[in-house]
């Protein structure tokens, strides 16, 4: 375990995340140009979902579908979940609490990818269709959490959030829109199938820039992740201890569902990690956006400090070796 | 050279909203804007940076009424709930009829 | 403070045009400029993206005759064949001597 | 609807005196700014480019106190010094509480 | 040929061009940041002039004075043709007919490149000074073309067109120094010196970036290639059915002339395939800006379409092979 | 000499270098997106820490020691000298002496950086510490020289640079933080940490970005400063006959002095040439802006003509192989 946990902390990834943190609390000018950060995210889901492809077009679909239900399970038991101790534990307002459901319903890519890193990195690499349950896991969890909130709103029309004279002009079927051809979606589905038709012979010349560069470029984007959760860290506070707790403790709940359901479908030790990393994990690339257009009310100072700022380096630092051991366990 | 005297408005809001704002800006009846990216800071906090996006801000010369139009539109859609301002200045063209 | 009234003259164009701007700008009289990318939309389509680029927003403080004298040549060269529009408006500087 | 007018200050600098404008700003009593980044030529050469960047733009709406307060610290800090400029112009927002 | 077709299709390039496409379609909010673009576009003509540079300084003068020769032919043939057929059957005015004729007589660098990969990938790969070619025939078409539009324009003093108030300021020589110092020729002539002059020694170590990534990060220029063409597919109606069909049979026109050029100077099956495809490939790297600047009358909403929505996707899935079975017929 | 020579010419970061230049001379639109730039140079420093890092984790303190101290005992003495040099047989100012002298008291990475790769190509590698003299040698030059420029401006309060109203809220633990926190050291040291901390086992993974792409993205890096420089030129004459003496010459003293110490340190021949290269080079990363914001009544033109257009091609193209030179008779 404490091997494990040197391994995860001595890699490049979780090293230049805490420099981009220190260059924060340090007050440097440290910025990466926006557009390298859009960049890239561009690459990194875009090689994501091509690698992802290439691999699935090895496997049956007999293979795929328990882990894939599962996952669709994990995608609306999450959202709800989290909605429902933030609501009535944490006392957050409806929109509160559903904005932040919708992060942890959700699934962050980068925390995938370390996932992935590391139980490769203690030999036991997961199946080759993640990538796939990766695309399933994105979007349902935002859109079950965004139904409860609006559902919520109208209902106790006391409140003072109420009067939705704006939410109107956003029907269900833009924000699915919206969410369907977002850039993730399109560059994660549009790489699977492009990676399932070229195969491996179409792989092969594009594999030095989409595998080769993937891990290295990964790390100047987690910098990136470092320099916007340093700025964050003064939330903390107004996050509160309840968030804190919440961004460390639902993670695990989640985590340990994902592992439990993973072993159910049958999936291998490394695939019930990541499974389980998915679960845990917060989106702060798909999330965001789609949660402050559709519920403005809620505070992005709540839901980004705690998938960015607690969540997401918790999972990268301790939480995949966590999910990693109770896999061990669960899949015997 | 003759010039007409128009209103220019000025809209300052946060990227996500670029979409729809370019939308509204085509409903109040505008003929055109300028759209450049911008960061800044206001009651809420410094908007800058990755997550999610910095701010845009957005320019259309228009006349009075449409003028008048479009911040109707903009303070009830937006005002409360979002990080946008807008502001009107006055504006001397030629081919006045291009705006209106 | 002191300050003196002059002429702010703000130009939008498609940014292949650029550089001429610029030589026109400097050919009018001004002191300086300043420039900035943006996108838009007008009587043409919506100027964005990669192969013909999109827009310059070029602003230049002037007096009212070189804010003139620049007009002509804007309108002649440029508003029937490029997309480019020009407007004026009134600003207030310190330093008035540095801008004329 | 109900307007106010209110005083817009553009100040445009030499890009690595962003962060000491701001602070600057915030000093004088503005409740908030918008920043662009712009390219730009003066009495100075024209300043583009990589080594030492190149401007940005700020605009910030206050009172015309807080106005003349900022233009007093800019002239005293950077006008001789530095490449900066600065001008007024007159705005009319509403919300006007929410400027001042 | 078909197994040739297939192998076209399921090239990543080919296929990150369709998802560009297909997210316009969907009205997605995908987008390449602009600098991303610039970036690109600089290393791929770098690099293709670095390349072609090093391989030049295998071959000797005998070996390219005919093959330069035949391509500096097509930069004049390829224009002239057409403008007339754009003017006499398209009816398009002189400005609209000669602004296309100038990207038509120009030749497109990623089309050319994808032509490489094919014929390497198809075994007959083509002579080492095909760049060389490329910059040779990059600005000669532009130039006829723009001077056919002006010659007409200044001719026929009734047409509306007639009062060149705005070209004077736009002597010839100004837009040749234009396309001279223009990026795609000083990246593409510059790559080819500095390649001819560092030789295999000098290219090794710097081989990784611009050899090694050429395909993946090409694939992701496709990307967007593809989001620009498909927000013109829009204007295929105003283009119409002339310049649709123009947009196909002119490139297997100029194409096969180009194949059979390529055969006199004795070039090989794979050389004459990519002197083809360049024949029949349009510019919209270098034509677009010189002809906004020279001809603004003429409507970028064709030149645009017929380059970039038309010709250079039928190229890329159909063009390119049919050129090499032409090129087969006529080499041997 | 002479063949070596030739190996500095012929090498792509020289020619790409001189590529920029000519761009500019011909008046081309040629130009680097501003992000790109930024982007390469984040690379390009982290890159550099990183490596050094994992190759520190081989050294020993008793090793470094005492090339360390040298290398500090340079940062004190280089500005020392060239501010005295200008201000005396220059007679420019207090502050132009003073700006320029902070640039030549600090150390460029790109300059480094081509030193250590030719010392590499003629197979007389360096240290594996040198990465982390350069972060030693970069800041405390800068300081000294602003040092020395304000104590001197308070000290004749008649010149009539004399009224310092702007330099007190410029204090210099200010300054120092702007230095100590700036971009290049944060990069620089962080990377060092980092590739300490993985060492060889976490270099590996991302190795292809920060070894593979390094030489390759210097030569499009280069092409920038030769942008940069090319339109420098022109200011040349401003910078008047001293400056293009001071330019050559200081470097050439300051590199013998560096290659003695070196020696004196017991360094080995490449290393000599290494850090004779690094004192004799001028910063043009970190020291701009530090003088600007602290020295604004300096020239930019003085400092950034000497360190760019002058010093920094001068030993890129024949200072490097001077060094060599000179550190092969004194390291016997
Ligand atoms: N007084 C102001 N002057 C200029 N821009 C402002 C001002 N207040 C707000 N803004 C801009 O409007 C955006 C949203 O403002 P707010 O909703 O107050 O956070 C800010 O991010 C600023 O870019
Ligand atoms: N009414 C307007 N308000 C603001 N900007 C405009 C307006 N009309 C046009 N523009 C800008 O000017 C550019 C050229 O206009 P046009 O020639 O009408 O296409 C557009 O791309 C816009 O950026
Ligand atoms: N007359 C002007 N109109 C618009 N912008 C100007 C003008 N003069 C100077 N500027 C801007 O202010 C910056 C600094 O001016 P200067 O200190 O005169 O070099 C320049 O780089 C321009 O961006
Ligand atoms: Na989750
Ligand atoms: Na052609
Ligand atoms: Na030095």
């Amino acid at each position: 375990m404490l091997d494990v946990l040197r391994i995860n902390l001595c890699s490049p990834l979780t090293l230049s995340f805490a420099l981009g943190v220190f260059a924060r609390l340090v007050r440097s000018e440290l910025a990466l140009p926006r557009d390298l950060y859009t960049g890239l995210s561009i690459y990194l889901l875009f090689a994501l979902g091509l690698k992802g492809g290439v691999e699935l077009s090895h496997s049956s679909l007999a293979e795929i579908s328990g882990p894939a239900f599962v996952t669709v399970l994990l995608g609306v038991l999450t959202p709800v979940s989290a909605y429902l101790v933030l609501r009535r534990l944490g006392k957050f307002s409806v929109s509160d609490s559903a904005g932040i459901a919708a992060h942890y319903g959700s699934v962050s890519a980068v925390t995938f990818i370390a996932a992935q890193q590391f139980v490769t990195s203690v030999g036991a690499p997961a199946e080759g269709f993640m990538p796939t349950l990766l695309t399933l896991l994105e979007i349902p969890g935002i859109q079950v959490a965004l139904a409860i909130g609006a559902f919520q709103l109208a209902a106790d029309s006391k409140s003072s959030e109420a009067d939705e004279n704006a939410v109107p002009p956003r029907p269900f079927k833009e924000i699915l829109h919206e969410l369907l051809t977002s850039r993730s979606m399109l560059l994660l589905v549009g790489g699977l199938v492009i990676g399932v038709a070229v195969g491996e012979a179409g792989w092969k010349p594009v594999q030095p820039v989409f595998e080769g560069l993937f891990k290295g470029l990964l790390t100047i984007f987690l910098l990136e992740m470092g320099l916007a959760a340093g700025s964050r860290l003064g939330d903390l506070k107004k996050a509160g201890i309840f968030l804190l707790a919440f961004g460390i403790l639902m993670p695990i709940v989640h985590g340990t569902l994902g592992a439990w359901l993973g072993s159910m479908a049958g999936m291998s030790i490394g695939g019930c990690t990541v499974l389980a990393t998915m679960a845990a994990s917060a989106s702060y690339i798909a999330a965001p956006p789609a949660v402050r257009m559709t519920l403005p009310e809620a505070n992005p100072t709540y839901y980004l400090t705690a998938a960015l700022a607690i969540t997401f380096p918790f999972n990268l630092v301790a939480g995949i070796p966590i999910y990693f051991e109770i896999s061990k366990r669960l899949c015997h | 050279m003759k010039t007409v005297q128009l209103c220019l408005v000025t809209v300052i809001a946060e990227s996500i909203l670029k979409e729809r704002l370019i939308q509204d800006v085509r409903d109040a009846g505008a003929r055109g804007f300028t759209i450049t990216d911008a960061d800044g800071e206001g009651s809420r906090q410094r908007r800058v940076g990755a997550i999610l996006g910095a701010n845009v801000r957005l320019e259309t010369i228009v006349s009075k009424e449409v003028a008048e139009h479009l911040l109707g539109i903009l303070s009830a859609e937006y005002f409360e709930r979002f990080a946008v301002i807008a502001y009107l200045s006055d504006v001397s063209v030629i081919r006045g009829e291009k705006y209106v």
